[in-house]
Order: structure tokens, then C-alpha cells, then sequence
């Protein structure tokens, strides 16, 4: 852990538990700015859980969520303009167009943005000239495009992302790897999972989570 | 943070308008459900008219609560729901927008098309701008009482029906005074009392179930 | 000769012929329609004789006896045409069915708008729960249903299936609703005594009736050849035939 | 073959019987239904009982009507509808199975609730058993038209209305026979003409409804 | 293309339109017996399409999919006794346990397993231990191990698979890639689409599909 860097977001002894299952205990997670962690595990080691932990979505069964040293459920203003958060679901209405996605999804955050910015943002996923086509005329992976758009426009510091690889072909991985980089040369950071490597050309650190087996189910430490 | 607001009922009500068909849904659905009733016993005017407050009260409320699922569900399940309730605005101003989206959308109609309804159900002329205002009062509080509703059940597969179960008798209070007030109207009384109560319920529940509804949806949405 | 038909058919039925020859049908049929509608309104407002009951009012029967009639007439045809359309896959029925559908819910609604005009003098109010009254409300319905499931579904071609299955489900109940209704109204003499018998009309009220039925039928037939041209052309909006024809304009 | 359709409907009582909240929802919606027009209408018993046949015939069929997304939407949304039609087992047994599924958890039901229902509406004693018998009768045929409906309606985005408007005027047949034979028979006169009548619907119906939704399901489930 | 194998499924001339957008055209298919092929195709370009008109849940714009030389509408049954297809959705009842599930998706292919059998299958897949949990108590990557055990016992000989990484972990990736070369070395033949290039130590062909682009929409050739 260096210290050079501005702590972001950090946790304190998060404890998780889903149904009777202890998925990670006493977990603390320290990201700076400029730095990218991948959340690594297995199928249901409990990714997706600790991400929501992290966006204040899920209540964690014991531990804390800190955004620049105050916990989240406080100073959820700040952080919540501070962070975007794309999870598995597509976040996509299929009556609207896709600048109207992209608009009201950035109306979620109070930032609007010029015609030209989405345009841009549009042809640099790859979706210029779909700007007026209904979304649920596209495919599954230009929907996750649009939300790679969004991530662009949002102007957030923090990225939180969920398999965001997902539905993604080989051009759009590499369009994202491509975003990762340059968000964090311009000193945000990014908290990730996802099973089909990144090669990312910058540095990276990453947190395990390890299946406790199902049959070791000693919860008394972790005093839920 | 009007911003936030009005963008999210004009997102709303675009999304209403994108899928017409869905549009005049709960209005034909009340008109359905009222018609059926002329069906099912032998119509003469006078009974007729002796159940048309009752049987315009439980369509009208059978429609919003058909429709409550349009007020969440949808953003349950795509993930937009998560998006609003990481906005940095307070979840109770967008849950306003949403219920205000949600009452333009299914309880105006409503009240438009009642005066059409108690011609069909006999009801006498001078009647009918009671019963325009008793569903004008009433049928916002049937979206506010119902958000709260669909948001604790927005997570529950197929919750239609325990939706309704939960949010009937809720409604009951309502359903009671604005009956009663069309009927009370009929015999050429005085509903000042009924419209009193129906008004102060809606101011009410203006104040509060938003509230309620936004920390419901805190509880449900996280899965 | 069975194989005859079919290539004929085929030929009539490629959008572009159909573009063609249903443009040079429509002035015939509009012509027509004009020209009976105000023969038969000459004959029915002026010629013919005041009713000894209902005075001049009854001379709106010229506008709302035909009315009700084409409602159900465009009903059978739309089902009919769907069938076509499922299953011989051919798809200028289609178009022709869902063309069909908003004119047969107008005249369902002419009809009962004019009736219910009627009814107010007649029964002294606007609506009574009378068996051939509900019939044709519920046939508005089924109307509605039709095309609030053909706009409610995407994609063009599963619209036009599913819409279609719903008509001709529709046709065949129609008339389980139409003689339940009425048994229902029988089976009760109700209050609403509605003396609704057919009247046994006059010859100088039955011709102009019958040249208003007639020049509505020719209505129908020009309106759904204007709508299902315009159906044609907009699906066909990619297709050379329908560029080449813009160029031309 | 027959394991086939037996499985399928041992699956969906099962998965009913999971769910078990669901599965007493409709039952509930029926009495809660039924016991909102006392509350809305000045209830003399004279009323009651003459307006006893409707309310009890209408609620029924809103019960069903709402119960009906039971049938396929869940196994359209998550992709066990189309294992259903890669199935080499013929559809329109499936679909028989399914249906036969949703009227014993939901149809079933509600015959066997009703005469309660019949004593709450002042019912004379010896009318109970021709609603029991009209809603025996008349209950399958609303899961089987019903089923035609849901099909054409499942892929689309809430189409809950849309449903209700395209099954309401089907439903219309039976209303008339089934309220009516209840209200003649409280007359004391008859009803053979309208249980005739029923059963005749139920039997085109049971030999109808199934082909045309296997037809509905080939069409819409094809995204 | 070798005229060794039997010839299993083919298509001929096979159109395909959506939205005015022709995806494509003339589509000629062959897969013989103990054959393995992918389709390929950057996001948009119709692969699930494609892959819904091969079962049979989608309607081709125009042309046909044989099944042993005869359409599939017309011998259904055959070919439905000898094909899954697994595609984006989980096909999966969240309210029934693991087992069930299976159960009931075998059921649909009117095959049936001894409790054994599945026992076995779970424990290949690594949900053994999960037999009797809930299936919506498991994470995305466990679901989808569901169906990998439902392929295993499904005695299928064709396999229809839509992206089946999804939501895999590494070692589930390695899994299915031995099935598959299994499934083939048993005479079976595969189908698939992935955009996570897939390591099979096994002769693959493969088919693209490419973007016809929006502007180019001259369909009069495709008669449709
Ligand atoms: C909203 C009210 C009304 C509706 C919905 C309505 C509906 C209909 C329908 C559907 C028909 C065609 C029936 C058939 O050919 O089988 C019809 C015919 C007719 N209606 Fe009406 N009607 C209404 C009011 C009236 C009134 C008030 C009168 C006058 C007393 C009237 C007089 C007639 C006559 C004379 C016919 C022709 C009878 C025949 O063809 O046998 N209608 N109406
Ligand atoms: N429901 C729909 N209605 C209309 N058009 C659609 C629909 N779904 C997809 N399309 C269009 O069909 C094309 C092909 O979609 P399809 O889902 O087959 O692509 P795909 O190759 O599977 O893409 P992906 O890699 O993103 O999954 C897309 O370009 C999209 O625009
Ligand atoms: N709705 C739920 N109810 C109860 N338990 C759940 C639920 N969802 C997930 N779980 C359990 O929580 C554990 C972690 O799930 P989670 O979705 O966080 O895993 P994940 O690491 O994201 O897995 P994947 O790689 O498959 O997406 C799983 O083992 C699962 O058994
Ligand atoms: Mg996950
Ligand atoms: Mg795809």
C-alpha cells in the first residue's frame, strides 16, 4: 500500500454473510487515486456482493465503507457524485434511443452534456449513427456499449464496475482497457471484476476472495 | 435539484408516450371494468344507479392498482433503479417525479373519463361533477399509497397480487369516503365532510409516503 | 387451373403490383361511395317521408344503421384476411387486415355515438344495457384489443401473426358474444323495456338505406386501399421498387 | 407422452407451492374484492343480494385475470419457455399441462371459497350451490382463454393492461351465463340452459384454446 | 468442407432481417458429425439470431435449416430429441433447488437421471454440496454451471451454445472447453458463439459474420 496517494475509498473489517454463508470476513480495502484493484474469486465467492457493499446499495452485515475517510451512509452526497457504479444489469430502457439513455442516465448523476460530447462519446464506443435507433433494437453487447458512453460523460473519479467485460467483442475489450488507462492517468481510480483477464498496461493491484467452504460455517467471530 | 426532478418526469412520461399502447391502458381497463358490472346483474336503472358509486370506486381503484407495477418494477429489474438511488439528489424528490409521472399518467385519465361512466351507469347529471371530484381528490392518494406499496414488493417475483394485498386495505379509508360522498350526493346532500376528509388524507399522505416510500426502496433494493 | 389461381394470386398480391393497381382502383371506388352517399342522402332527407312516431328524427338511421353494419362486416373481412395472411403466409393480407382494424373500431364507434344521439329521444337517455347496444360496445372492444396488440409488438411480422391469431380467436366468438348478449336480455325483461324491433320500413326509407350501405361499402373499399398502400409502401420503404418510385416523384 | 405433461404440472404446482405467499394471492384479491362493495355502497341486504351474482362473478374473473402472468411470463423472462418449445414433446400437451396447473392453484381455489363469500352477500342458502357449480364450470374456460391472451401478450414489456384488454371481451360470454344462472336461480326458476351453455364453452374451449396458444407461443416467443 | 462425416445440420440460402437491417444473407452451413464451429462476429452482427433460426425458435427471413436433409418444421421431433440450446437466459427457476432444476430441464427432453447420475454431473461441475440449495441463493456463475450439468445429461448430439462463458470463472472456462472437446471425440457436434477466445486443443471451423452497414440497405435480392 503506498501512502504517496490520496486515500479514496477504503473499508474497515467488512464482514458479508448470505444465507448462512460467511462469503469474506474482517476484509479491508485501501484504493487511492490513480489506482486500479481487481477483485478477483470464484464463481460465488462474492464479488458482486462486496461491489454492492461498496456503492452503500447492500448493507454490510458488520464493517464500514469510508469515502475520503467519512462513511459513505454519512457523506453520501460526495461520494455518490463522486462514483459511478455499472453492475450486471443493463441499466437500458429499450423505448428510448440511445442518446436518451445516456441522457437520463447522466441526468441520475445532475450532469447534462452537450449534443456533441454524446456524439463523440458515441463514435468512440463504436455506436455513432445509433444515436436515434431504440435500444431494444440492439444487440446485447452495443447496450453494454452504451453504458461504456455513459461511463465517459459521467465525470466521476471512482469507477465501480461488475463483469464489465460482459457481452463485450474483442474491439470492445480493448476500447475498455483503453478507457481504465486513461481514467487512471488522469488520476481517477477503478475497483473491477471480471473473469476473462485485462491486460491493462499500467499497474494494478488486486484482492482475493476465497470460497469458504460451505460445510465450515463458524460464524461466531463474525458476530451477525 | 428541480433539475433532477423534472428530468426524471419527463423521462417518465416519454417513456409512457414511446409505448402508446400501454398509454390508455388503465383507462380502458376502467371502462372494462365497469361495463362488466351492467353484465352480471339485470340492469335495471335503478339498481344500477344504487351501484354505480361503488362499482365506479372499485374500478378506478382496481386501475391504479393494476398500473403501480409501471411506478418501479421496470426499474427494479433493468438496474435503473440502482442508478437513481446512486444519485447524489434525495431519493424522496425522485420519487415525487415518479408518482407525479405515475397519477398523470393513470389517475387524470381516470377522472376524465368518470363522467362518461356514470352516464353509462344511469347516475343523475348533477351528480357527476362529485364524483369528478371525489376521483380528483382521491386518485393521487391511491399513487402516493401505492408507491409505497410496489416498493416494498418491487424485489418479490410476481408480487402482483401480494401487492394488492398489501396495499387494499390501505385504501379502504379512501374508497369508503369518496363512495360516499357520490351516494350522499344522490340524495341531494350536503358532501363538504367527505371532500374535507378526502382532502386532508391527500395532504397527508403528500407529506409522508414519499418518505416512506424512499427508505422502503433503500430496505428492497438491496439484493 | 388450381395452380392458375395461385400464381395469379401471387402476382396480385407482390406489393408492388398491389401498389400499382390498388392506386388505379381508389378514384373508382371514392367516386362511387360520393356519388351513392348523396344520391341516398337526397332520397333519405328529402325525399322520404316523416316517420309517424319519431317525426324527423329517425333520418340519422342513414348514417347509423350502415354504420353498424360495416362494424361487423369489417370484422369478418379482417378476420378473414388474417387467416389468409397466417396461413398462406401471404403478406399483403396482413396488411390489409391491420389497414381494416381502426376503420371497422370508427364505425363501430359512429354507430354507437349516432345511437346513443338517438337514444336520448327515443328512451330518454343516452344508454340503456340493451342486448344489441352491449354487443356492439363490446365489438369496439374487441377492436381495441387488436390494435393495441399489433402496436404493442416490436417486430412487424410477429405483430402481424399474433394480431391476426387474436382476430380470428375474436371471430369466432363473436358470435357466442352476440347470442349470449341477447339471450342475457331476453332472459331478463328488465325495466329497460327498449323497443328495439326491427321496423318494418317503408320502401321510400329502405332504398335510401340500402344506397347508404352501399356507398359505405365503397367508402371501406377505397379507405383500406388508400391505408394498406401506404402500409405497403412504408414497409417497403428499403425496397428498390419503392426507391425508384420516390426518384421518380 | 404422458410423463411429459405430468411432470410439467407437478413443476408448476411445485414451484407454486414454493412461492407459497403466491399461492393463496389470488384467493385473497377474490375476498378482498368482493368485500370492497359492501364498504363502497350503502349495504342494505336487499342490495347485497341482487348485486351478490356480479360482484361474485366480476371479482372471480379479475382474480384470474391478474393470476394469469402465472402462466408464461416467468418462463418467457428467463428462457424456460423456449427449453419448452425445443422440447420433442407436442406443445399443445404442455400447454394443457400448464393450464391445468394454473386453474388448480387458482380457479380451484376460488369455487371452493365461494359459498363463504355467497353468506357474506346475504345469498339465499339454497342459490350456494349453483355459484359453486357456475364458477366449477366457468373457471377452466378462464384459464383456457386466458391462456390464448398471455401467449399473444408475454413478450411484450408490461403487458398487463394490454392483457386484460385483449381477454376481458372473450370473457364476456361467461360472465352473462354465470352471474345470470346465479340470479335466476335465487328467483327459483331453472338454470339448465345456462349450466348447458357453460359446459358447451367449456368443452369448445377445452378443444380450442390450447391449439391456438401453442400457435400464439410459435409466433411471440420468437425474439 | 469434408464429405466424410455424415452431414447433421445445414442451412441453405438463409436471410436474416431485423429492424431493416439485413444481418445476412445467402447463409450456406454445413456441420457433419463429430464437428466443432464457431460463429464469429463483432457485437450487432446476428449471431444469437442466427443461432435462434437453427432451433427453430426464430423464423428465417428466407431459406431453410436442415436436419439430416429434411427442414427442421418439418421433423421436429427428431431433431428436438437430439439438440439443446443454451442461450443468453438462465432457463433457470430461482425457486427450486439445484437438482430440480435439472430435473425439470431433462424433463422437457423427456430424458430422466438417476439421482446418481446427477450426483456425478454436479460434482464435474463443481456445485457438489449444492444439490438440495435453492437455486436463487447461487451466483450468476453458479447458474450457469446448472446448465453445463443439464448438457452433460442431456444426451444431445448437437450442441447450440450462445456465449456459454458467460459469467464463468477460470476454471469453469477450462471446464466447458473439455466438454466440448469430449462431446466431439463421442461423435458429437458443437455450435457455438464467444467473444473470449476459447482454447480448444481440437480442429474447429468457424464462420463470420460481418456488419452490413446501416446506410448499405439495398434488400430487393432478399426477397423477403
Ligand atoms: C348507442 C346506441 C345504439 C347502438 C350501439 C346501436 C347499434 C346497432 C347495431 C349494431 C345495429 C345493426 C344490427 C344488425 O344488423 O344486426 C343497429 C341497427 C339498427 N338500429 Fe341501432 N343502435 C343504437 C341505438 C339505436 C336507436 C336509439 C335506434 C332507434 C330507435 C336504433 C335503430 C336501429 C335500427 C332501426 C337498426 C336497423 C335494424 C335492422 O337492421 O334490423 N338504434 N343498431
Ligand atoms: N429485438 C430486436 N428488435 C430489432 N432488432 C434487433 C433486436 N435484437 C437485435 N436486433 C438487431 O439485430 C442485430 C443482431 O442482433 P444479435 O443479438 O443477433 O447480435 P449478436 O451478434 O448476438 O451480438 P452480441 O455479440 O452483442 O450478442 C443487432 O444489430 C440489432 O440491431
Ligand atoms: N439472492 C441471494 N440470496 C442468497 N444468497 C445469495 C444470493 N445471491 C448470491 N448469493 C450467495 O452469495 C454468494 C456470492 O454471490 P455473488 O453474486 O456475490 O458472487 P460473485 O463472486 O459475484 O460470483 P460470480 O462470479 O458467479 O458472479 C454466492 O455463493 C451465493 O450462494
Ligand atoms: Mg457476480
Ligand atoms: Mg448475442
Amino acid at each position: 500500500m503506498t501512502m504517496a496517494h490520496n486515500m479514496m475509498l477504503s473499508t474497515e473489517k467488512l464482514v458479508c454473510v448470505r444465507d448462512d454463508r460467511l462469503l469474506f470476513r474482517d476484509l479491508d480495502i485501501e484504493l487511492g487515486e490513480a489506482e486500479v484493484l481487481q477483485i478477483e474469486g470464484a464463481n460465488g465467492s462474492g464479488k458482486t456482493s462486496l461491489l454492492r457493499i461498496l456503492c452503500g446499495l447492500r448493507q454490510a452485515d458488520e464493517g464500514r465503507v469510508l469515502w475520503q475517510g467519512e462513511d459513505i451512509h454519512r457523506s453520501r452526497d460526495e461520494y455518490y457524485s463522486a462514483m459511478v457504479y455499472i453492475g450486471h444489469l443493463p441499466c437500458i430502457k429499450g423505448d428510448l434511443t440511445t442518446e436518451e439513455n445516456i441522457r437520463s442516465l447522466l441526468d441520475t448523476r445532475s450532469r447534462s452534456a452537450a449534443a456533441k460530447e454524446i456524439d463523440e462519446a458515441l463514435n468512440k464506443v463504436g455506436l455513432g449513427g445509433y444515436e436515434d435507433v431504440p435500444s431494444k433494437a440492439l444487440s446485447s453487447g452495443q447496450r453494454r456499449r452504451i453504458l461504456l458512453a455513459f461511463l465517459l460523460l459521467a465525470d466521476a473519479s471512482l469507477w465501480i464496475l461488475d463483469e464489465p467485460l460482459t457481452a463485450l467483442d474483442v474491439r470492445g475489450v480493448a476500447l475498455l482497457e483503453q478507457m481504465i488507462v486513461d481514467h487512471r492517468d488522469a488520476g481517477g481510480s477503478v475497483i473491477f471484476t471480471t473473469h476473462h483477464g485485462m491486460q491493462l498496461p499500467c499497474e494494478m493491484r488486486s484482492v482475493s476472495l476465497g470460497v469458504v467452504p460451505r460445510a465450515d460455517l463458524d460464524m461466531d467471530d463474525a458476530d451477525v | 435539484m428541480f433539475n433532477a426532478f423534472s428530468h426524471l418526469l419527463i423521462r417518465d412520461l416519454r417513456l409512457a408516450l414511446r409505448a402508446r399502447h400501454e398509454l390508455a391502458n388503465p383507462l380502458i381497463f376502467f371502462v372494462l371494468v365497469v361495463s362488466l358490472f351492467p353484465l352480471a346483474v339485470t340492469p335495471t336503472p335503478e339498481l344500477l344507479q344504487e351501484m354505480a358509486p361503488g362499482v365506479i370506486w372499485v374500478s378506478a381503484l382496481l386501475a391504479v392498482l393494476l398500473s403501480l407495477d409501471r411506478l418501479f418494477k421496470q426499474d427494479y429489474d433493468d438496474g435503473s433503479l440502482d442508478q437513481l438511488m446512486l444519485s447524489p439528489n434525495p431519493l424522496v424528490l425522485l420519487v415525487l417525479a415518479k408518482v407525479l409521472a405515475h397519477w398523470l399518467l393513470t389517475g387524470l385519465p381516470l377522472v376524465l373519463i368518470s363522467p362518461m361512466l356514470a352516464v353509462f351507469m344511469n347516475v343523475p347529471a348533477d351528480t357527476i361533477p362529485i364524483i369528478v371530484l371525489s376521483l380528483l381528490l382521491g386518485t393521487p392518494v391511491l399513487s402516493l399509497i401505492g408507491a409505497i406499496g410496489v416498493s416494498l414488493t418491487v424485489a418479490v417475483n410476481r408480487g402482483g397480487v401480494l401487492l394488492s394485498l398489501i396495499v387494499l386495505p390501505l385504501y379502504i379509508p379512501i374508497l369508503i369516503f369518496g363512495a360516499n360522498a357520490i351516494d350522499v350526493a344522490a340524495d341531494g346532500l350536503s358532501v363538504k365532510g367527505q371532500m374535507y376528509f378526502l382532502a386532508a388524507v391527500l395532504a397527508l399522505s403528500l407529506s409522508l409516503a414519499p418518505v416512506a416510500t424512499a427508505v422502503a426502496l433503500r430496505i428492497t433494493a438491496s439484493r | 387451373m388450381f395452380s392458375k389461381i395461385w400464381k395469379w394470386i401471387q402476382t396480385f398480391s407482390s406489393p408492388k403490383y398491389f401498389y400499382g393497381t390498388a392506386g388505379k382502383l381508389i378514384p373508382w371506388f371514392a367516386a362511387g361511395a360520393l356519388a351513392l352517399t348523396v344520391w341516398g342522402l337526397y332520397l333519405g332527407l328529402f325525399v322520404a317521408p316523416p316517420d309517424y312516431q319519431q317525426g324527423e328524427s329517425y333520418r340519422i338511421i342513414y348514417v347509423h344503421v350502415p354504420a353498424a353494419w360495416m362494424s361487423l362486416f369489417i370484422y369478418v373481412a379482417m378476420a378473414v384476411s388474417a387467416s389468409v395472411g397466417l396461413i398462406w403466409q401471404i403478406r399483403l393480407a396482413d396488411v390489409i387486415a391491420s389497414a381494416s382494424a381502426p376503420i371497422g373500431a370508427a364505425f363501430a364507434f359512429i354507430a354507437l355515438v349516432t345511437g346513443s344521439l338517438w337514444g336520448k329521444p327515443m328512451w330518454g337517455a343516452y344508454w340503456v344495457w340493451d342486448a344489441r347496444l352491449t354487443s356492439e360496445l363490446i365489438l369496439l372492444f374487441l377492436y381495441f384489443g387488436y390494435m393495441a396488440l399489433q402496436s404493442a409488438i416490436e417486430d412487424q411480422r410477429t405483430a402481424d401473426k399474433a394480431s391476426g391469431l387474436l382476430a380470428i380467436v375474436g371471430v369466432v366468438n363473436v358470435p357466442i358474444i352476440h347470442y349470449s348478449v341477447e339471450w342475457w336480455n331476453t332472459l331478463h325483461q328488465g325495466a329497460t323495456v327498449t323497443k328495439f324491433d326491427k321496423p318494418s320500413i317503408d320502401t321510400s326509407m329502405l332504398i335510401p338505406l340500402l344506397l347508404m350501405a352501399l356507398a359505405f361499402k365503397l367508402f371501406y373499399a377505397a379507405l383500406v386501399l388508400v391505408r394498406a398502400r401506404n402500409e405497403v409502401l412504408y414497409r417497403d420503404r428499403n425496397r428498390r421498387w419503392v426507391r425508384e418510385l420516390i426518384q421518380k416523384l
